[in-house]
């Protein structure tokens, strides 16, 4: 954070000529400045604004979606992608896009022959009154959404699952467990490495060596097999938002430890810093010494570990969900959404049910390009130095 | 109540070493004898330099004098207290009388918090003065300290090496200390900036009648500022005097050393320049009987000199050099002058 | 660094006993064991069952499971016997013998589990009846003096044989070993020698692959650094760090395997393979490692790439390779025997992980893509229970891990004059 | 700038990447020449005319897990049988159209008039493949190591009566076996279709008490004689080879000894998936068991295929018609829905392990039948397995052509307003107008509902009625779990509500005894029951009896049809006479169907692709394709890759 190289020649006057770089009046605080350096970085801003927007979909998930998670209409299982037209069946040109109600048979060979009713066409709408859906994680109701069509018809823009449900409606609710995972799940295992890291650090000796041994146990065990053997303890019982919170503990159980180390040496190498030896020799209690020196110290990095562990989560839920462990139908994720894709048969016939995967990978590159760009703005110096 | 004559602080026979621990089960293996048998006073008022090389433990005395490292025997009694008994809850209190300047004034001020909460933590501690109050006399110190009181809300890395030092200066003195150690509150900063540190901190002393451990690594620092020097060589004191007495008459070889190597202003004064051979050794390993005894110029003169009697040989440069065998041997201990029990020092040739 | 390398193995030692203990304890939060599988065919009936379970000692405390465990890992293991006992043998009260208690203490701790001979008489399972027979037959058939030789050297004189209730079980030599699968019904050994062999065939393939792509490209990118080569790579490491493997996986299979049959779909061999001549077998198993090499490689080049690049321009901005290139010496001598190796030195470790990594890395991978490895056996083990072999699995990753550190460490040294373990 | 350029790059490959999806996903991806594979059903069993056939070839099949063990006296998974089968026969063997039972081993047995009695006479003449003569010691030796105690056999419970009684077996003469059985067995014909072991190498191996470490994977083929068409070559880890058996005692029409293949070669597929792309690549001969869910992808067109891969053999070269599909009608894993009606209380705990308001419902005939109104089988065959599926009402209503089926049980179709009916008749109904049902106390009527997770189908079957549960109004929670919680919640701690399962059946209802009758271990709604629990016993509890006040039941269903199951599977067993056992498990069928403790969902069509090179396909509604595997042959002059493999034998 240091501004002023050290062999900067100092004004002998001693005038504040330094202080001439911030804006005078107001204080240009460690965290306004790291957003400075943010805002220079494009490609991280680019994908912040992506993120924004994923999570404010996330957010209003009932809203922005056409239809609940959970609507289903068995006549219209495994609608291709994409039924909306702008040229009519006389070959007329609408300017608002509309949909046919379709419908399928079976052909000798069981593939679905699709046929739309062509004689009436529903337009696409704005804010449409539709089934009620929740937002806000489930504590607003909503029955207005912010596109659709009339009933019957379907709007299917990314294409429906074996029940007819709308792919595109489950990737945005599935956002509530995909987009929210990492953050939780770095937030637990940052509480636990800041806590274990430091006391490990600050306090050292005998507790030190425990910690660090039971750290090193956690990082010793093989990640993937753990996380399905941990899975497998959970209680069968569980609904799938408890469910939801086993993962999150497992993935954070898994990862916790080697941010506690870094942390911890961190710690120790601020702990013999000059500003913490004044800050004890001030009267400073330890309490006070950790929460207020020693941790914050260790923000920046965390702040950066967090922006590039939270895609790991990411992955690491859809990948356990995508063998069948994580949080089950008919709540949505990406991951248990990617599962039903799987099957060579299901890509080859119903592709579209692989969007999933595409909303992971924007989501993932879209952390990366901010984590690299929270490095860069915070500290290139101590961040960053390995690469998990 | 305390009698006004009594030394403020005293340090006896304080060690501080740092175990190395290597091998299969980690076990002790030597130590870093950092600080190994240290006296000294401070009296009220007064300053005491701390003079010594790189490596000779100055720094580590004052952090453990003040506990900041915890010391391995010794005592240091401050104000009739003893320091190192001191419960969490007493020592806490102390620390209100004990203050500390560092020597690095980039790393000693949290780049996270605005000069204001750096300035008000200590008061804060220890529940001095209300909200209002501790603002108001952090603006306070910040004009004393030579700062525009409205820098209150500004960030370290806003300010200059020499502003920095001041803050940290003002953060001393916002508990109203009674003692502060020094270290080496200077040498990190520029020859111009140096002065008006020094003269600050002097300002400050005849202001509020403070002690101060001054920590400094040459006599040049010390010559205008302490009252007494004393003289540290690899973990112990070696000669102790009032400033005049140091700088007119030092007896022990090193301090000659280093009083040749301080600049003198006056061209028409000469002084023997005299050269250290080698390097300071390790302290894990000191060498036996007088630490400095490998480095010795009086052994250059021994060599020459026929009337010592015992003598042995030691390489020095891979130079085979003559010294007399009870340096080698034997540990010297701080003696006074015969002429002038202030001024002790620990010299065996000069005993 | 004979020290240091001791007291790391003491350490790992320590370590391991600790990851079994843990892998133990989570796998025995689940209910149920493996042979629960069975008893839904109405065609097993119960009976076979509990002896099943029996028979792997799955009935008993989970403590003597664990030590049973580790009693086969033992390469000096006490002798487990069916009452729970490991230290203690319970003597069958031989005839004529006085059956007296002995002096010492511990004989009084009488082993928890060894107060139920009464199930084990009615349930015997085959390998007690197997290792419990031969031993009584030589104590009653042999006189007292050749029996108490039996005993090794605990025993008192011959002559007046204090015989206990309890023996001390001496530890004695053995194989050790990983248990029996239930799955498999093999030792654990055989049953994952060969995925064992696939996964490391698969991630040498893959690390090769990876380091041989990555590093020239790396330094390219950095020599080339703004130029458009650099940019390309650069922009292509974004998107491949970003696409997750099991989705690359499946899009790779989809397009492959699935719509053109030009790869095959998984596996590692094709069904024909004994037919094959040498040559033949090699490129059928380099076909079948094309996709999930592939994944892996893209997973681990876009970083490695990126990493290479940096260090190699921290390394070229320098003062010893200006001072090189200020002497004069040939950019190529300048970058290759100063700047390179300096820029190497850290991937290093990077390879020490990788190395860690190699069980447990593409474990996903092998599940999605049904490559016959480690990941696929574990995760079927892990679902049905079969816990000696979930158990090896767990600590071959684990002393994996242990061994990648210490190698990614000791390389450091080896590289870099810098650091030394003393 | 190159930032900016590296900026601009960057997007520019996201948005390629995107497009490129955009493209592939929007609609189904394979092109539409080539040709498809014919499709067919069973055979009559009056057409099964083999002809004579030629030597050679081999027969390349996957399989899901590998095998446990060869040993077909300690296991009974498929992992091993499917093995065992081609290895050891029986002294039976069932036909694979009528389920009737035909001689193998034995030529023939006749009970005597008391039923307890068996005569067995051996085929003569047979040998094992080490060339030792097959005779009566073996089948013997068979039931002695069977019965040992020491032996963990599986077979050894259900030839047991329920106090330990054994059949005894004495040897008339070397090639006649009488069994004395200790109650009387109509299935006994059925019951010794078990394979017979040899007695010469493997009486040493029981005596030294290694029995069940016999017989392993990792046992030499020599110590294995066998008296089916193929014996054990070799196990690697990944595949499975067995070979022709020379001394195989069954001759063709022009007296050749059968059979013709060489070899059967089963390669470990774990993944379904894999294993019908192996089948369509061209590596594997035969798919057995497809999902409905993968015909289409199965009979897609393909292309013929005319360049040759380095690494592929001829014979394996695929091309897009080389292969038909059997459609052999229903199988026999039908899902089926199960609520718990176990009365009692857990004893750890003491409490219910049925919440008593939910027991109500759930021993209600009512509430299980508006679970039955409320399966849409349609969309389940549709949606499932492609419509490739029978929907099915009762436990053996979907095989009519079975020797026992009744094919007029109760049927219960979709149909919501019905059960809705059924439910307020119970006093489940909206009473505050949210949509939801209330019971009469206004408490909502929920419960849980689990299966599997591995089992796709399945959990698909479960996720659609759970749907149209919550479309009446039912609360229902739907989680999948693991088989062995699940198996632990049903046969240790019963504390589940509802679950959906399946059961491995067959033709004959008999064996089915462990699940059907009151004191099963398998007696899924209420197992291990010491009689029949049907009646209300509502003195058992205090808390129930508060419960039952509250909901008094206005018309008491049949409360003695457990026991009147009971009653049929034990005059059936013992039933000689085959109308009187129709009759009898006639009842049974109608009980279960009226009673519907187990709700029957649908059962998916049994599906199997095999390469048109293979002669003498004969595939039977039960047997399958491979029943006759012995006469099945390599196809001369079919094609000239087929040559080419002959080639290069």
């Amino acid at each position: 954070m240091t501004q002023i190289p050290q062999n900067v020649v100092e004004p002998p006057a001693e005038e504040p000529g330094a202080l001439a770089r911030g804006v005078p009046g107001r204080p240009l605080s460690p965290l306004s400045i790291a957003w400075r350096n943010l805002r220079k970085h494009r490609l991280a801003m680019v994908a912040l604004v992506v993120l924004i927007i994923m999570y404010l979909a996330m957010l209003c998930d009932g809203f922005v979606a056409p239809y609940p998670y959970n609507a289903w209409d068995r006549q219209q299982a495994y609608h291709p992608a994409w039924n909306l037209h702008v040229v009519d069946a006389e070959g007329r040109f609408h300017l608002r896009p509309f949909v046919y109600v379709s419908h399928y048979e079976f052909d000798p060979y069981r593939n679905r022959i699709w046929r739309e009713d062509t004689s009436r066409a529903y337009p696409l709408k704005l804010l449409v009154r539709g089934q009620t859906g929740t937002m806000l994680f489930g504590l607003l109701k909503t029955g207005v959404h912010l596109y659709g069509v009339q009933a019957p018809a379907r709007l299917y823009l990314l294409g429906a699952d074996w029940q007819g449900r709308d792919i595109l409606s489950r990737i945005i609710f599935g956002g509530r467990v995909s987009l929210t995972i990492g953050i939780v799940g770095t937030a637990i295992a940052m509480i636990i490495g800041m806590i274990v890291g430091g006391i490990s650090g600050y306090v050292g000796g005998a507790g030190d060596t425990v910690l660090q041994r039971i750290c090193e146990l956690i990082m010793l065990i093989p990640g993937f097999y753990t996380l399905m053997i941990l899975y497998n303890t959970l209680p069968a019982s569980l609904t799938s938002m408890q469910v939801y919170f086993g993962v999150v503990v497992i993935l954070a159980f898994i990862s916790w430890a080697s941010l506690a180390r870094v942390i911890r040496g961190m710690v120790l190498s601020v702990k013999s810093s000059d500003f913490v030896m004044a800050a004890r020799a001030g009267g400073s209690s330890p309490w006070r010494v950790v929460t207020r020196h020693v941790l914050p110290s260790t923000f920046s990095y965390a702040i950066v570990a967090a922006s590039l562990q939270i895609p790991a989560y990411i992955l690491g839920e859809a990948g356990l969900s995508v063998i069948g462990m994580g949080v089950q139908e008919p709540a949505p994720t990406w991951g248990n959404m990617l599962q039903q894709a799987k099957s060579v048969t299901e890509m080859t016939f119903h592709p579209w049910l692989l969007w999933p995967g595409v909303a992971i990978f924007l989501t993932v590159m879209a952390f990366n390009f901010l984590g690299d760009g929270l490095r860069d703005a915070l500290d290139p110096r101590t961040v960053g130095l390995k690469k998990e | 109540m305390i009698d006004a004559a009594a030394p403020l602080l005293t340090v006896s026979d304080l060690r501080t070493w740092f175990p190395i621990r290597r091998g299969v089960f980690s076990r002790v293996h030597a130590y870093v004898r950092a600080v190994d048998g240290v006296d000294f006073t401070v009296s009220r008022g007064k300053t005491l330099g701390l003079v010594g090389e790189s490596g000779s433990g100055k720094t580590t005395v004052g952090r453990t004098l003040l506990r900041l490292i915890p010391k391995t025997t010794g005592q240091v009694f401050f104000d009739g207290q003893d320091v190192m008994a001191l419960g969490s809850g007493e020592l806490r209190r102390l620390r209100r009388r004990m203050q500390i300047v560092f020597q690095d004034p980039f790393g000693s001020l949290n780049p996270r918090m605005t000069v204001g909460s750096i300035i008000t933590e200590p008061m804060l501690v220890h529940g001095l003065y209300d909200r209002r109050e501790r603002k108001r006399r952090a603006a306070e110190l910040l004009e004393r300290v030579g700062l525009a009181p409205e820098h209150v809300n500004r960030y370290p890395h806003e300010f200059s090496g020499g502003q920095r030092q001041r803050i940290g200066i003002a953060r001393a003195l916002s508990v109203q200390p009674d003692f502060i150690v020094c270290d080496e509150p200077v040498s990190a900063l520029d020859v111009s900036i140096q002065g008006q540190i020094l003269n600050l901190l002097s300002d400050i002393q005849d202001e509020l009648g403070l002690s101060y451990l001054f920590i400094a690594h040459n006599l040049a620092v010390v010559e205008q500022f302490a009252d007494d020097v004393a003289v540290m060589y690899l973990g112990r004191i070696v000669e102790t005097a009032s400033r005049q007495d140091i700088y007119a008459h030092p007896t022990h070889p090193y301090t000659e050393a280093l009083l040749s190597a301080v600049p003198i202003p006056d061209p028409t004064l000469e002084r023997r320049h005299v050269r250290l051979a080698g390097e300071v050794p390790s302290p894990v390993n000191p060498p036996a009987g007088c630490a400095f005894h490998p480095r010795c110029p009086l052994t250059r003169k021994l060599a020459q000199d026929a009337d010592v009697k015992e003598t042995t040989t030691i390489f020095s440069d891979s130079q085979p050099v003559r010294i007399m065998a009870r340096c080698t041997a034997e540990r010297p201990s701080l003696r006074p002058l015969a002429d002038n029990p202030a001024h002790c020092h620990a010299c065996l040739m000069r005993q | 660094m004979g020290a240091y390398i001791i007291r790391r193995i003491l350490i790992a030692l320590g370590m391991l006993i600790g990851a079994s203990l843990l892998g133990f304890g989570v796998m025995k939060l689940t209910p149920g064991t493996y042979f629960d599988l069975l008893k839904m065919n109405p065609r097993i009936s119960q009976e076979h069952v509990d002896q099943q379970i029996a028979r792997y000692g799955l009935n008993q405390p989970v403590y003597v499971q664990y030590l049973r465990w580790l009693d086969n890992l033992l390469p000096f293991g006490f002798k487990p016997t069916e009452s729970g006992s490991y230290l203690w043998v319970e003597e069958s009260p031989a005839a004529g013998r006085p059956a007296q208690a002995p002096p010492e203490d511990e004989e009084e701790e009488s082993p928890p589990a060894a107060s139920e001979p009464a199930e084990a008489a009615t349930q015997p399972t085959q390998p007690a009846t197997l290792e419990t027979q031969p031993a009584t037959q030589t104590a009653q058939a042999t006189p007292p003096a050749a029996g108490a030789a039996t005993l090794a050297a605990s025993a008192p004189p011959a002559g007046q044989p204090a015989m206990a209730k309890h023996k001390f079980n001496w530890p004695r030599f053995k194989w050790p070993n990983l248990g029996e699968s239930f799955e498999h019904q093999e030792p654990v050994w055989d049953v994952i020698t060969r995925p064992m062999l696939n996964t490391l065939l698969l991630n040498l393939v893959a690390i090769a692959l990876t380091w041989l792509v990555a590093l020239p490209l790396g330094i390219y990118a950095a020599l080339n650094q703004h130029k458009l080569g650099d940019l390309v790579l650069s922009a292509i490491s974004f998107v491949g760090m970003s696409l997750p493997g099991f989705f690359m996986a499946l899009i790779l299979l989809w397009l492959f395997a699935g719509m053109s049959n030009f790869l095959p779909p998984g596996g590692l061999r094709s069904a024909t393979y004994d037919q094959m001549t040498g040559w033949h077998k090699l490129l059928d198993v380099a076909w079948h490692l094309i996709i999930p090499a592939i994944v892996l490689t893209i997973g681990g080049l876009a970083g490695l790439q990126r990493i290479t690049r940096g260090n190699m321009l921290e390394v070229l901005r320098q003062q010893y390779v200006t001072t090189a290139r200020a002497k004069g010496l040939p950019e190529n001598r300048v970058i290759y025997r100063h700047a390179l190796r300096n820029a190497i030195n850290p991937l290093i470790t990077i390879f020490g992980y990788e190395l860690a990594a190699l069980f447990s890395g593409a474990a996903l991978l092998e599940i999605v893509l049904d490559y016959p490895g480690m990941g696929q056996l574990m995760f079927t083990a892990i679902v049905s229970k079969d816990e000696p072999l979930v158990m090896a699995g767990f600590m071959l990753g684990a002393i994996l891990l242990l061994l990648g550190n210490l190698v990614a460490d000791l390389l450091l040294a080896v590289a870099d004059p810098r650091i030394s373990y003393s | 700038m190159p930032k900016a350029i590296t900026r601009a790059l960057t997007v520019l490959s996201i948005v390629a990447v995107l497009v490129i999806l955009w493209v592939i996903l929007r609609s189904q991806t394979f092109g539409a020449g080539g040709v498809r594979p014919e499709v067919a059903g069973t055979v009559p069993a009056a057409d099964y005319k083999p002809i004579v056939g030629t030597y050679g070839g081999r027969f390349v099949r996957a399989t899901v897990s590998p095998p446990k063990s060869f040993n077909p006296v300690t296991s009974a998974e498929t992992s091993t049988t499917e093995y065992t089968g081609y290895m050891y026969l029986g002294l039976t063997k069932t036909n694979p159209w009528t389920a009737e039972v035909q001689p193998e081993l034995a030529l023939s047995w006749t009970p005597d008039e008391s039923g307890l009695v068996w005569t067995v006479k051996l085929r003569p003449g047979v040998v094992w493949s080490d060339g030792v003569p097959f005779t009566a010691d073996d089948v013997l030796f068979t039931y002695d190591t069977t019965y040992n105690p020491k032996v963990s056999s599986s077979m050894r419970g259900i030839i047991s009566g329920p106090k330990g009684e054994r059949w005894k077996l004495e040897k008339v003469d070397d090639l006649t076996v009488r069994f004395t059985l200790f109650d009387r067995n109509a299935i006994f014909p059925l019951l010794i279709a078990d394979s017979i072991i040899p007695k010469h190498t493997l009486e040493a191996v029981v005596k030294a008490g290694r029995f069940n470490e016999a017989l392993g994977t990792s046992s030499s083929p020599d110590e294995m004689p066998v008296t089916g068409p193929f014996m054990f070559d070799n196990y690697d880890g990944s595949r499975v080879i067995l070979k022709r058996n020379p001394h195989f005692y069954r001759l063709d029409a022009a007296g050749n000894r059968l059979p013709y293949l060489d070899e059967i070669v089963t390669i470990i597929v774990p993944d379904i998936d894999v294993q019908t792309l192996k089948f369509t690549s061209g590596e594997t001969d035969i798919l057995e068991s497809v999902s409905g869910k993968d015909y289409p992808n199965i009979v897609r067109p393909r292309e013929e295929r005319t360049k040759k891969r380095p690494m592929q053999t001829a014979a394996s070269r695929p091309t897009g018609s080389d292969f038909t599909v059997y459609r052999l009608g229903p199988s026999f894993g039908e899902s089926f829905l199960v609520l718990n009606q176990n009365t009692g209380t857990n004893p750890k705990t003491h409490q219910p392990y049925v919440d008593p308001r939910k027991l109500a419902w759930f021993r209600d005939v009512r509430f299980r039948q508006a679970m039955s109104y409320l399966m849409d089988r349609k969309f389940m065959a549709d949606g499932i397995y492609n419509g490739l599926s029978y929907p099915q009402y009762g436990p053996m209503s979907a095989h009519p052509d079975l020797p026992l089926a009744e094919a007029n049980t109760v049927r219960f179709e979709y149909n919501l307003a019905k059960a809705r009916a059924l439910l307020a008749e119970m006093g489940l109904q909206d009473r505050n107008g949210d949509g939801w049902l209330e019971d009469a106390n206004g408490l909502p009527v929920e419960f849980n509902l689990t299966t599997n997770v591995e089992n796709e189908p399945r959990a698909k079957v479960a996720a659609t009625m759970a749907q149209d549960m919550q479309k009446v109004g039912i609360h229902v929670n739907f989680r999948a779990m693991s088989f062995n919680t699940l198996i632990t919640k049903l046969d240790y701690t019963y504390d589940w509500e509802a679950c959906v399962m399946s059961l491995t059946g067959g033709p004959e209802p008999a064996w089915g005894a462990d699940v059907w009758k009151s004191s099963g271990r398998l007696h899924m709604w209420f197992p291990r029951q010491p009689k029949p629990s049907t009646k209300w016993e509502v003195k058992k509890d205090k808390f129930f009896r508060l419960f039952h006040l509250w909901y008094p039941l206005q018309k008491k269903p049949s409360t003695k049809w457990e026991a009147e199951i009971d009653e049929c599977f034990d005059k059936g067993i013992a039933e000689l006479d085959p109308v009187k056992r129709k009759a009898i498990y006639a009842r049974w069928q109608e009980i279960i169907a009226e009673q519907q403790p187990f709700i029957y969902t649908v059962t998916p069509e049994n599906l199997m692709a095999l390469r048109n090179r293979f002669g003498n396909v004969f595939p039977a509604p039960l047997g399958g394709v491979l029943h006759n595997i012995e006469e099945i042959y390599v196809k001369q002059g079919g094609s000239a890759s087929q040559a080419a493999a002959q080639g290069q034998r």
